[in-house]
């Protein structure tokens, strides 16, 4: 299998602040990544990085293309969708606009349309909610609306930020298991960030571990899973 | 008394140095061999940028006396005209910058009522010659309390004055809208009007509405005048308001008396822009020629303004009242700094400011001539009344004034 | 508005600074014993617009930098306060420095109630309402019910205080120092406002209103008062400049001069305590050096036409925006920052 | 009664004059959450524009088309070259950004065609409507104009791709590039629209009120004041609230205080509505969910 996403030697800032030092990072076609560690690893910063949202070094390749000095919009355009920190809900906009939004994107107005459906079927929550005001939703809703108005991108890569962060167990299993059906149906690939480490690692093939913006250890999910010392001291359990 | 007759004369014709005038050849702050150094506010922005054509127009004059006459008696003039923006605290700063760090002689045409009222009693204090003062509010003619200050044109109060009298006199119940901006000069006028009508005639006032300098219409209030049954308007606005009232009234075909107060009589910025089909027969009073009057073509005064206008100032507006008023008061000035000769103090240019006798100034009416005493701190005192027709201002009637209306 | 970092403002860092800047306002007037320059007194009448201003302008800072509102309309205040003393000097003949405390009282009780319906307001609807305040002030003073006691508008011409005679200072000199003892008396109420738990609770309202307020800070309370505050001060370069100024007038007391009070902030500097110093400074500086660039580009490129003024004043502040956009004193935070940052990295 | 209406008439045509202002508040409101305070100042440069180019022999339409098309790219570089740089910058630097451009179109209109009033023309016949003086053509005329505009901007923004973007754009800036918007051009696309819509209500005003560079001033404030309690996120609620404005301030200068504290009490009223109805009269509550 092919990279999709192939990062080598990227560094990220926060203002003056460094954040990231020398990351290396493969993402393979189809496969699902987790990104673990502790709270100020870096993990967040290195979505925004890969997606250009804030000051880096590195070189970032996308399927085969260099998208290092790309902009933001210009990366997603390419087929890279973001579920951001936070959910980045437009509160102003109702759920059906919130979505539709990534018609302006899509050539094809058509297969856009079958995509909203696909989104419709996912979450039927969204589709009771159509008209309502985005910024009403619960937690929960909110965030099967990031992950819809990801899908609504058709991306060949999907960049999921805590998809679990402050929702009910119930309903993290629910979108997990949406994230796997988006995964093996519709054969986009994952980069999923995560402090549920046991939850990111049933989805995840491959796995990062983090430590103040380094790399402490890479591999197949499997490999971590059973490595106990390393769970305890990274992940927590 | 004698000494001021004395410089006077000598005034008049003193270019080389007499053997009086070496004798006498004294100098206050402001002043050198070469050198007049005149203070000036003007609201060369804000609501009331409208008026600041003025101090440019006079910028031109005395650029044009400093390079054809080589000044007033061999000293150049240097105006420092600085702009206000209208705010009285802002113009008090300034002038004393003007004062005390440029050290200006003395302070020329300062523009506006409320600002010229904050610096009254400083520059009164500090003994600055605050000459030819461009309001014309009363207060302004008041030699015992503030002997420094001297206002110039006929003042708003004796104005409003003036319009009473032609309307009782040509009306014998009439049924009055007053339209007016709220604040000093709306008030001066309004007084004025009151003290002409009397206490007893003020009930023909059926309606008296007033405007704000930032109310973008005053459509509403002519509404309001209408609907209480007027039969004859008092129009006391800026220029800009002038001519909405004046197109307002025409487009809701109403067909009063109307007389418009001279501020806002200029032919190039109200009547033209509002439609001189919509201005026939308003009443106004003036003591300039209009120079848009081709009844004074031929007078040389007019042909003199007409020239400088051209050469010094080309890119104003002629048609705009202010390049006549400024440029009028401009050459008094410089008459009275030339009386002053080579005795350039502070103290003799009052003097020379106090004894004016019958001065004639350019662009004047005929017959009104400029007379001061130091007890008469009213340069102009007289306006004849006039009545728009055609495309511009036609005098009737008699030279009228405080005195003798 | 995002969470801004103002430690340095109001403790250490840059603190020494403001001190020496306070000492050379306090000692560079005395420089008048030694001078004969005539306009020494109006550098004097200058030092006392921009201490002013500075005072108009920390009361200002005081609501927007360290609480989070937002108002368009402390000229208003100001004219409170300026007519709150020419009004006792004029008819109660009061003296003027009696006034002072009335008059920031006054400013006080009108903010603070102000304050209760701002509380309901955010953002651009509280702007709105300011604004209003701003508009409806002058427009107040010309009305005739109260025209007796306000002058209307011709306003109310004052007499001008002189020094007392043991300072053996001219009155400008000594007015001078009447504001600057004003400034720093308003500063040290400030910054310990600031320093103790009620600036910790203003600050929290600013960056968090919803958590101060789950946090258990009286948020109702705090924003009130710090509305009465804010304004009180505003008040008393209100009346300060009733008395430097000697006239008060409707025409004075414009949207204009609310709009300068926020423009001399932002130059200064948001929540910066010596960027109102600054601020206060630039408004008065910076229409006169406008004035002087049009002169000379007039002469330097033989010009036919005047270069406005104020359209060199509105590239200055756009350049300056742009080169420091959180203001004068944010850019030497930046700067400092840097500079501080690299020694430590080094070390 | 019959004065009644006049004040009415007039109120509403006074508000059409706040409401066309108040629309090109919204669409810089809409588009990049800002409200431009040299939204009046630009339209009244536009209009000195046009006026230039009718001076100079263009017909009305044309001249009217050229300063429509120019404000357009005015806006777009403004936004692109002055305002661009400060994407980042703390909002007050921004308001103070406005301020120095109201400055300096002030200024730079007085030099260049000086404070005198100018009339403008009108493309609307000098008619009397109704034959009584009420409602003239010119003010017929607005009002039309500004229910045409309102009509194209709500469905811009509402029934078009790119009009949803520019709002998701203001609302969420770095969420909408996640969605592939490209915000910097949506910003300045939304300042070249309001700066067109501007030089379209400073076309329509200043036949009434003459054009000067103080022209919109006054204007402003009442346009500020109408956007708002419409609700300023919303083209709809902003010409309502312009009209509502124009009818109030009419009927309290004519009935309730006179003329001298209209604007005040007008505006003290709007005041209180917001207190009531925080989003203005039309505006949505955004609620947030915490």
């Amino acid at each position: 299998m092919a990279a999709i996403l192939d990062v080598k030697g990227l560094s990220a800032w926060y203002g003056p602040i460094r954040a990231l030092y020398d990351l290396d990072l493969t993402i393979e076609q189809g496969g699902v990544t987790a990104l673990l560690g502790a709270n100020g690893a870096g993990k967040t910063t290195t979505l925004r990085a890969i997606c250009n949202m804030t000051r880096r070094a590195g070189t970032t390749t996308f399927d085969g293309k260099d998208i290092s000095k790309f902009t933001t919009e210009d990366i997603v355009r390419l087929g890279i969708g973001q579920v951001p920190e936070g959910r980045g809900t437009f509160t102003g906009l109702s759920v059906d606009e919130n979505l539709r939004l990534a018609f302006h994107i899509r050539k094809d107005r058509a297969e856009a349309m079958r995509d909203m459906d696909l989104v419709f079927e996912l979450f039927p929550r969204l589709k009771e909610r159509i008209k309502q005001q985005a910024g009403t939703l619960s937690g929960g809703e909110q965030q099967m609306l990031a992950v819809g108005r990801a899908l609504m991108l058709a991306p060949r890569l999907m960049l999921l930020d805590e998809p679990s962060f402050g929702l009910a167990p119930l309903i993290v299993q629910e979108i997990f298991r949406i994230l796997k059906r988006i995964n093996v149906e519709k054969k986009v690939s994952m980069l999923i960030v995560e402090q549920n480490a046991a939850l990111a690692l049933e989805l995840a093939d491959h796995v990062y571990l983090l430590e103040t913006g380094r790399v402490v250890t890479q591999g197949p999910s499997e490999l971590v899973k059973n490595d106990e010392t390393l769970r305890k001291a990274y992940l927590g359990y | 008394m004698k000494l001021a007759r004395r410089s006077a004369l000598l005034g008049a014709g003193l270019t080389i140095l007499s053997r009086e005038g070496r004798a006498e050849k004294k100098y206050g702050p402001g002043v050198t061999d070469t050198e007049i150094k005149v203070g000036q506010t003007q609201p060369y922005s804000g609501n009331a940028s409208a008026y600041g054509v003025a101090g440019r127009n006079q910028a031109a004059y005395f650029r044009m006396i400093n390079e054809t006459q080589g000044g007033v008696n061999g000293r150049k003039i240097n105006l420092i005209s600085l702009d206000d923006g209208y705010s009285p605290p802002k113009t008090v700063e300034l002038v004393r910058q003007l004062v005390e760090r440029d050290q200006v002689f003395c302070l020329f045409y300062t523009l506006g009522t409320q600002t010229n009222t904050a610096i009254h009693k400083y520059v009164n204090q500090k003994k600055i010659p605050h000459l030819i003062v461009a309001s014309g509010a009363s207060k302004w003619g008041n030699p015992k309390q503030f002997p420094w200050t001297m206002g110039w044109q006929p003042d708003y109060h004796t104005e409003g004055l003036i319009y009473a009298k032609h309307l009782l006199a040509t009306n014998k119940s009439p049924k009055i809208g007053i339209l007016r901006q709220n604040d000093d000069m709306g008030n001066d006028y309004v007084e004025g009007f009151h003290e002409g009508l009397t206490e007893t005639l003020k009930k023909f006032i059926v309606s008296d509405v007033t405007y704000e300098a930032t109310d973008p219409t005053v459509d509403s209030q002519i509404l309001q005048m209408r609907n209480a049954g007027a039969d004859v308007i008092f129009n006391v606005t800026t220029p800009k308001f002038a001519a909405q009232a004046i197109k307002k009234i025409a487009e809701i075909g109403w067909k009063p008396t109307h007389y418009l107060v001279s501020v806002a009589a200029s032919v190039g910025a109200v009547m033209r822009p509002a439609g001189v089909e919509n201005g026939q027969g308003i009443l106004t009073a003036q003591y300039l020629k209009d120079v848009t009057d081709p009844r004074w073509d031929d007078f040389p005064d007019v042909k003199e303004w007409r020239a400088f206008m051209a050469k010094w100032n080309p890119t104003a507006n002629v048609l705009e009242g202010s390049n006549a008023s400024s440029y009028a008061a401009a050459y008094a000035f410089v008459r009275i700094l030339k009386s002053c000769g080579d005795e350039l103090t502070r103290e003799n240019l009052m003097r020379q400011a106090a004894n004016i006798k019958n001065m004639e100034v350019p662009l004047m009416l005929p017959g009104i001539k400029v007379n001061t005493s130091p007890d008469n701190f009213y340069p102009l005192q007289s306006m004849q009344l006039a009545r728009f027709e055609g495309d511009h201002w036609v005098l009737f009637g008699d030279m009228l004034s405080r005195h003798k209306g | 508005m995002a969470a801004i970092d103002n430690s340095w403002a109001t403790k250490g860092g840059l603190g020494w600074i403001a001190t020496t800047f306070w000492v050379l306002l306090a000692v560079g007037p005395l420089a008048g014993f030694f001078t004969q320059d005539p306009s020494f007194e109006y550098y004097m009448f200058m030092g006392q617009s921009m201490l002013i201003n500075t005072i108009a302008i920390l009361g200002l800072n005081l609501l927007i930098g360290f609480n989070g509102q937002i108002s368009l309309g402390h000229s208003a205040f100001f004219a409170i306060g300026a007519y709150t003393t020419a009004i006792l000097m004029n008819f109660a003949g009061w003296p003027y420095y009696a006034t002072i405390p009335v008059a920031a009282i006054i400013c006080f009780g009108a903010g603070f109630l102000f304050g209760f319906p701002a509380l309901k307001l955010e953002g651009h609807y509280l702007a709105l309402a300011t604004f209003t305040l701003a508009i409806a002030v002058p427009q107040l003073l010309k009305y005739k019910a109260i025209a007796g006691w306000t002058g209307g508008v011709g306003g109310l011409i004052l007499d001008k205080p002189d020094a007392p005679e043991f300072t053996r200072l001219g009155t400008d000199q000594y007015l001078y120092y009447l504001c600057l003892i004003l400034a720093m008396l308003s500063f040290w109420i400030v910054r310990n406002m600031l320093r103790g738990r009620s600036g910790r609770a203003m600050m929290a309202i600013r960056d968090h209103a919803m958590a101060a307020g789950t946090m258990g800070i009286d948020t109702a309370k705090y924003k009130t008062l710090t509305f009465g505050v804010s304004a009180g001060i505003t008040g008393v370069g209100g009346a300060l400049s009733a008395i430097t100024v000697a006239y008060v007038a409707p025409d004075s007391f414009t949207l204009q001069l609310a709009v300068s009070f926020l423009v001399g902030l932002v130059v200064g500097g948001i929540a910066s305590l010596p960027g109102c110093l600054v601020g206060g400074a630039f408004i008065v500086l910076i229409q006169n050096s406008s004035q002087s660039i049009s002169d000379w580009m007039k002469v330097t490129f033989s010009l036919r036409y005047d270069v406005p003024a104020w359209a060199i004043y509105g590239i200055l502040l756009i350049l300056l925006m742009y080169f420091m956009p959180r203001g004068i004193m944010g850019g030497i935070e930046t700067l400092w920052l840097k500079l501080t940052h690299r020694k430590e990295t080094q070390a | 009664m019959e004065f009644f209406i006049q004040q009415l008439v007039a109120g509403l045509t006074s508000g059409a004059i706040y409401a066309c202002v108040a629309l090109g508040l919204v669409m810089i409101f809409v588009s990049t959450d800002h409200i431009n305070f040299a939204q009046g100042e630009m339209a009244m440069f536009a209009t000195y524009l046009a006026w230039a180019m009718i001076d100079v022999g263009f017909s009305y339409w044309m001249a009217f088309v050229c300063a429509v098309l120019l404000a357009f790219v005015g806006g777009l570089f403004i936004q692109r070259v002055i305002l661009k740089p400060l994407e980042t910058a703390p909002v007050l630097s921004l308001v103070v950004c406005f301020i120095a451009l109201l400055s300096f179109f002030n200024a730079l209109a007085g030099m260049l065609w000086s404070f005198t009033i100018k009339p403008f023309p009108t493309p609307f016949p000098p008619k009397d409507i109704f034959g009584n003086g009420l409602v003239s053509a010119q003010q017929l005329g607005i009002v039309a104009v500004t229910v045409i505009m309102l009509g194209i901007l709500t469905v811009f923004f509402r029934y078009t791709t790119l009009g949803l973007a520019m709002r998701a754009a203001a609302q969420n800036a770095s969420s909408a590039r996640l969605m592939g918007v490209r915000v910097s051009w949506m910003l300045a696309l939304g300042w070249g629209l309001a700066a067109a819509i501007g030089a379209v209500a400073g076309m329509l005003v200043a036949p009434i009120v003459f054009l000067d560079p103080n022209m919109m001033t006054g204007i402003l404030v009442y346009g500020f004041a109408g956007a708002l309690v419409g609700g300023i996120g919303n083209p709809m609620g902003a010409v309502a609230g312009g009209f509502i404005v124009g009818v109030l301030e009419n009927l309290v200068g004519s009935y309730l205080i006179g003329n001298e504290l209209k604007l005040s009490f007008a505006l003290a009223m709007v005041v209180g509505v917001l207190l009531l109805k925080p989003a203005g009269i039309f505006g949505q509550v955004i609620v947030r969910r915490v």
